[in-house]
């Protein structure tokens, strides 16, 4: 299927798709895909040789904006079709995107395990602590108290820590960036990109539409990047400072080597497509 | 004394005459005990050394749980001719415990033949069979002191009453035990002979005889297998490369069996967290390129349902495997009914449809599986293949298939234009991944192909799949998805047809029931009525051009194991008219007598239009059960 | 000039003659502007005035992306007589942008007045409307130097062309804006006054006069609410106590209402983590002895089949409100179709009977609301409340309820015998939970009710709730869960009938569309042809009672909004004859001038049994739309 | 609903039911039933005033045995049922019970969620490493390289634990005990029971007819109590004991206060049944 070709050089246009993205004006998700854009020409991938697969939510509609293929799934299902897709086809890059709904709310089971296998995707949650789609009511990682339509006396629920999460649920590289820092946030892409196993990283993107709680304002009033002599080998270290109460960390929290879920099943085939008539005729045997 | 010959009486027997000895062409043995008594691999082996020697063979497995004590049961029916049901009464029963006994002796044939352990079973009103003791449990502690063996001696007594050919028994156990070591091989050569020696001194040659079956010549090619092996083995010969699952009976087997077959061929089998998950997975993997597959039960796909949606809206090739099981929720795991046709076809918000299959035979299972491989690349939608608990848990001898005569189907791929091969940049936006064509059916860009690159989705969309809601738009795209489906039914597989075509009654069923209103129908004829059958295998889109012929008889006959008719509320929409429903719900197959009853009724005149509900088992239903006073035990499913 | 009288000839205008001004009964007036420019907030005081005012009002709102540059739009229809559509084509169309204006022109009725800013639009192809300039973005910048308050100077502008008592919108402005401070109120007071303003000084008064509606007399007990908080107060006057829910368009509204009023009635909301959750814990509250409740749309009625499925085996009264959006997939959230049918009433594996009811109105939001909790509550089984998006978007005047005569259902609840009471103990297991009664109603026992112990389950089950898979169980209970919809059906509400009952052609139809066969019957009355009409509100169990004389007419038409025809194929299932299917399937509601083409073609010999499909829309569809060449925003949703 | 009773005092025969239990011979969920009935016992619970509520599996058939109020519903759904219970009948005990499939294969984004809102119940997860009740495959707690028809080449996916992702989800009680130590384990669910919050219980309860790894005897050579001087307060200390890797540590690892679900929903009541007719009136009117 892949055609060889020249060596090319890509340009960011080159990975802008011609559908405009049609997001709020100020919202946080153009800052994740430009971040998108410049780690993909940074490693000059050929895109069609990605995929960008997502679920469903206003975050869930970036695979439109990018010229790679792509998948939009349904709600909460990003991860399952994305495994599909990597283990189907590891010789592509697959990127998967979700927003804190879509990944932590109805998507909470998938994400578990898709880190427990270690699959080598790169999954970018773009964070803005409400359900944008929907106009606007709680999510799991909106925080205690916070006011919505659906929860008018506050949210009686503690917000789920995403970091926390992938770091106990096996994700083998743990970051987080932050919208307004597309330079930045391009990088921990790319650092997920070229990890071998689950990179996970959660993106504060806000809502300015409907999250007037976590602005851009606010965030930048709490965020720090983590220091520079950070321990990122240590998973005890990643935790604590995952679930630090007076700093909001950006950067890479942890990176671990495992074995990554496709190759131990690549590994563990013993024929190819050519064996297919050979083996039929010996289960038949079995049978006879 | 008689012994009823299942040639003409059995299965329908029970309410009809018996008449004298003649050769035997067909032969039912139910082996009966405890769940936990064995009595399934020599059951296995009994009927793969049957099928050796030539005959059809046809088995059926009761799990515990349905009846008091937990017994369970392995039926095996041998004959010389194609047989299409388990047969409803057993002619020969063989009962290892006095709950076996009391819950099974109700079903065997008038004037068939009791077997059992003199030391365990007192055998009551004795005055409509035979008896034959056979001290199994001390022929094994005893003379061979390996208790264990038990049920190899009750495997050669078995072999000795039908005259199997021993030979064929010595070579499968050497198979079986070999890798254990020599020493278990001869313990249960010696079980063996053992329960063979024991039923020759102890039957006269003239009973022998009447015991007899005529076998088939020997065939070399034919295999014994479960539906569920045949649709495994049909998902390898269709081309299956990826399988995503969740453990659930009944459906577990394929999944177990492409676990270990997969990789052979290279292919990849992931155990998902949950029915969702694994869907979700087979449809990246087919959006890969891969022909993706999973298996579930009615649960799964209940759970199912919003995912083959998105199957249905971003066109992606899969298959759904429904081993059904009887209803609702978590119902009855190990019983039968036919009861997800409804969700199989109807399943789903929206207007989405998709191609739904049904086997009506444990050959079916192979084929079709291969077909709804070809039928998911061709029209590029998901296809469920549903079984029922009958055909995917019983086995049958079926010729082995002919791999080289097998039509496989690609999808119709999407290649660059030469100068795209090169400048596949600019042609980006020019591929049309869901184009306009008059058969609905759109060339599908695999990823990793320079130019085709597009997003798959569910939201409604144009041609180059972005999100557009205009009224065009989603007129013209549910017409293209239904088109696809109207070209769809143009590639249905034969219905199974039967009996005579000129006949007044038609019946149309689906499923493992078609196996039953075969068998019905034959019966009939020997009393001089007739009727004919047709039973598709496409069950949506709906071959009505297959059904046209019957539903255009004066009697329509719709029997199901289900309570509503959910196949018959389907054809009813299609074509308006009257039809006689026939429906048994009671988490058991309908069975022929019954069935041969029902439509003698219409025959004769004695039962118009409308609705007939069946009893699901033979004999008094009160008697059998007590369902209040006995404790189930955990059916493991 | 001649302005088009909606009293006759609208909404079938288009096709029919344009007569001359008499005394207007309906006016239909559409506001069409950016996605953005808040034209939503102003249409709300508009309506609440003219239903203060007398007048009968329904509403529609068209959100962005199905046109052109995100323009959406309001539409109000006033009127003195009950309203059952929204208008096929608006008698006024006010344009704040040159988009507007070309997206929505087609469809203004001919004769009818085009309202426009002349800074924004050009109008084109004037000779078919008439025309008024109304500089909205110069009196609001320049004059009153607000440019936010342009949509109340064209509020003020719409009060005065029809005439409406300018107080009414005073005392609506002050009680929405008074909580921000009286200079907001002033503005707002100002930008009224200049639009009344304009619009008296710049239409004549014999035009006015062609505007002028006849309202009733003013009422006290109306109100002005969608079909969404119709549905919520229809929960909560039905004694709903606990909701679960996962947000989803349309049916957000519904979960939102209640999070704010649950807790005043000492009720409690939880927000699940998806539509499997929220059921789950209706399920478990329900047990608990609440009255629980959750809505959702297509996608979450799809994920919670399989707990569905659990709810009729554990027999649990719960209500599941599915708002309909255009599927499949997440398909269109913003759009309109009656697509899931067959899933509220077939999607569950197994044979799982529920009651499904639909509601017509507005009002029957309302009302059936409280139906469906208590059919939940008697019969001990999940209800499934469809509306759709027509119903449920639109804002509609209805009588305000009488709590006083509703009547509330309670389920059957298990008391102990009185020795019970002091020594439950000896008394465990003497209670049956699915005792076999004559209705299939078997009293429950509330957790806490000493004695009372038992095991809520989704396998089948005993009468005292042990997992008992044999026949004689799973047939009775299979029946005893049957017989219980055997018993709703007498309980089904009264169907919506109208028109001549000695008519020829009966019109058979569910939900929204049945307003749209009211308003063509009446059309089609006054061209001299007669029709009846004949819509359940109760679609499984099907009423077949209340279908009988309507099935027994020479032509049958059942208009839907789907592909397929679900409910046609429920019909016939049941009804063996031949009938006419009318679909449509755009994503927009079926308009009253398409149905009466399509009835009188039936009436005229022109259209025999079979399927007409209509087009979506007034107009050529392909001008209309050229969605390959447009970006669709993001609808939220 | 509720009957006012004189006191009594109840004995172990009086939580069993008239069904017998229908394990296999040697089946580790006999212990977890006894220690059940043990803890009931010791607190005098009323019968009827309890709910055990369970998922699909082997172990989820527990409440057919006790003699409670119970609700055995559908595969991964016991803490949504469980939640529903709870939260409209915070008056009543609610227990409820999982295999490891049920809990973190299939109800894995259940449980998340039902941790993080802190609802009081007692969560006991009969854990054998396999499917029983689908006569054994992989669980999301069997070990990588586990063998099973399912993975005949070994199990590719690392094991989840439990008890980490119960810590870092925000359970407020976590424990874990074994099943052959049945007294002690009826101590863990009582202070479970006894605990005002989400108290989660993982108990290896073996399977031996399908997991031949994780035994009875595998287990009693791996475990070890938590030691005396143990800090239950701390969530770190608690992870690193839960992720020990040269021990099975039993006991309870963590111990904290949090508001509960119940608690705030049940503060955010303005009214009661008796005001429905008026705020009908009220919301009436608004519309009007
Ligand atoms: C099964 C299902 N349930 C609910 C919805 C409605 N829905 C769409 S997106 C969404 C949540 C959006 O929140 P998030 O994932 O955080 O994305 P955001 O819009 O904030 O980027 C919901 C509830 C749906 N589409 N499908
Ligand atoms: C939706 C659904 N999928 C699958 C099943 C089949 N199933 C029943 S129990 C079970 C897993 C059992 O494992 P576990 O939860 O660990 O319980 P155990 O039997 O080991 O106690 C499965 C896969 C089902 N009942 N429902
Ligand atoms: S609603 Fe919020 S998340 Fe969605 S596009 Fe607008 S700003 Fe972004
Ligand atoms: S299969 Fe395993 S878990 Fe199930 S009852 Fe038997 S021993 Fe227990
Ligand atoms: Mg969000
Ligand atoms: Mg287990």
């Amino acid at each position: 299927m892949t055609v060889d070709l020249p060596v090319r050089h890509y340009e960011l246009d080159d990975y802008k798709s011609d559908e405009k993205p049609t997001w709020c004006p100020g919202c946080g998700d153009f800052g994740v895909l430009n971040a998108v854009y410049r780690a993909m020409r940074t490693r000059n991938f050929a895109p069609h040789e990605v995929v960008a697969v997502s679920g469903i939510g206003c975050s869930s509609r970036i695979p439109y904006f990018i010229s790679t293929y792509g998948f939009h799934s349904v709600h909460g299902r990003a991860t399952p079709v994305a495994t599909g897709v990597h283990v189907a086809r590891p010789d592509l890059k697959t990127l998967v995107f979700s927003g804190d709904g879509d990944a932590f709310a109805i998507g909470a089971g998938h994400v578990v395990h898709a880190m427990r296998r270690n699959l080598d995707l790169t999954y970018v949650i773009m964070d803005n602590a409400i359900y944008g789609l929907t106009k606007g009511q709680t999510s799991p990682t909106s925080g205690i108290g916070f006011h919505t339509a659906t929860t008018p006396s506050g949210n009686p629920e503690q917000a789920l820590n995403p970091l926390a999460l992938a770091i106990t649920c096996g994700a083998t590289f743990v970051a987080r960036g932050f919208s307004a820092e597309p330079a930045k946030l391009a990088d921990l892409i790319l650092e997920g990109l070229d990890h071998k196993g689950f990179s996970f990283i959660d993106v504060y993107s806000p809502c300015p539409t409907f999250n007037k709680v976590n602005t851009f304002k606010t965030y930048k009033d709490e965020v720090d990047w983590l220091p520079s002599d950070y321990d990122a080998s240590n998973a005890a270290n990643a935790l604590a400072h995952a679930t630090s109460e007076d700093k909001r960390y950006l950067g890479v929290f942890l990176r671990r080597e495992a074995p990554t879920y496709a190759e131990q099943v690549h590994k563990a085939h013993t024929g190819t497509e050519a064996d297919r008539a050979k083996v039929l005729g010996g289960m038949f045997k079995r049978y006879s | 004394m008689v012994v009823a010959d299942p040639k003409v009486t059995a299965p329908g027997s029970r309410h009809g005459e018996v008449p004298e000895h003649e050769i035997r062409t067909a032969l039912v043995i139910r082996v009966a005990g405890e769940a936990g008594e064995g009595i399934k691999k020599p059951g296995e082996l009994l009927i793969q050394a049957a099928a050796r020697a030539g005959f059809e063979v046809l088995t059926d497995f009761a799990p515990p749980s349905e009846i008091k004590g937990g017994v369970s049961f392995f039926q095996i029916r041998l004959s010389s001719r194609r047989l299409h049901t388990r047969g409803d009464s057993p002619d020969v029963l063989l009962c290892f415990n006095q709950e076996a006994f009391e819950v099974n002796i109700q079903e065997l044939v008038p004037g068939g033949l009791l077997i059992y352990d003199p030391e365990k079973v007192t055998p009551r009103d004795t005055s409509s069979y035979r008896l034959l003791a056979f001290p199994l449990e001390q022929i094994a502690s005893k003379e061979l002191r390996m208790p264990i063996v038990k049920n190899v001696v009750a495997l050669g007594g078995m072999a000795a009453l039908f005259q199997l050919d021993s030979a064929v028994l010595y070579d499968l156990i050497r198979e079986l035990w070999e890798r254990k070591g020599d020493a278990v091989v001869q313990t249960n050569f010696k079980a063996l002979e053992a329960g063979i020696k024991y039923v020759q001194d102890h039957v006269s040659s003239a009973d022998l005889e009447r015991f007899h079956v005529l076998p088939h010549a020997p065939e070399k090619n034919r295999m014994v297998v479960s539906g569920n092996t045949a649709t495994a083995l049909g998902a390898v010969a269709g081309g299956c490369n990826f399988f995503a699952g969740y453990p659930i009976t009944p459906a577990t087997d394929v999944m177990e069996i492409l676990a270990g077959a997969l990789p052979k061929v290279g292919g990849t089998l992931v155990q998902a967290e949950d029915e969702i998950a694994a869907l979700g997975m087979v449809i990246g993997a087919s959006y890969g390129g891969k022909k993706a597959m999973t298996s579930t039960s009615g649960p799964g796909i209940s759970l199912m349902v919003e995912t083959l949606g998105l199957a249905t809206m971003s066109e992606t090739a899969c298959v759904i495997v429904d081993a059904q099981r009887a209803g609702p929720s978590t119902g009855m795991p190990t019983r039968h009914e036919q009861g997800d046709l409804y969700l199989c076809v109807h399943g789903g918000h929206g207007e989405v449809p998709r191609i739904v299959l049904a086997a009506t035979s444990v050959e079916d299972c192979f084929y079709l599986t291969v077909t709804a491989f070809n039928l998911a690349e061709k029209y590029q939608t998901p296809v469920i293949f549903m079984s029922d608990t009958v055909v995917c848990v019983r086995s049958e001898s079926i010729p082995m298939p002919d791999l080289a005569s097998l039509q496989i189907e690609n999808r119709l791929t999407w290649t660059p234009p030469a100068e795209g091969a090169t400048a596949f940049g600019e042609n980006e936006g020019a591929y049309k991944r869901y184009a306009m064509t008059e058969t609905g059916i759109s060339p599908v860009a695999i990823p990793g192909t320079p130019g085709g690159q597009y997003v798959g989705m569910g939201l409604e969309h144009n041609e180059r799949g972005r999100h557009r809601p205009d009224p065009r738009t989603h007129t013209q795209m549910t017409e293209k998805r239904f088109r696809k489906m109207e070209h769809a039914v143009t590639d249905a597989p034969e219905p199974v047809t039967h009996g005579d075509p000129d006949a007044d009654i038609a019946i149309v069923t689906w499923g493992s029931t078609a196996g039953v209103a075969i068998e019905a129908i034959d019966l009939l004829a020997a009393e001089g009525i007739s009727a004919c059958l047709v039973a598709p295998k496409m069950i949506s889109p709906l071959p009505r051009h297959q059904l046209v012929a019957a539903m255009g008889k004066k009697h329509v006959i719709i029997p199901e194991v289900n309570f509503r008719g959910q196949f018959a509320d389907m054809v009813q929409a299609s074509f308006p008219r009257e039809v006689t429903r026939i429906n048994v719900y009671g988490g058991r197959p309908m069975l022929v007598c019954h069935l041969v009853d029902a439509i003698r009724d219409v025959a004769q005149g004695r039962q118009g239009t409308g609705r007939v509900v069946l009893n699901p088992i033979i004999g008094d239903l009160d008697k059998l059960v007590t369902p209040d006073d006995l404790i189930a035990p955990l059916e493991r499913h």
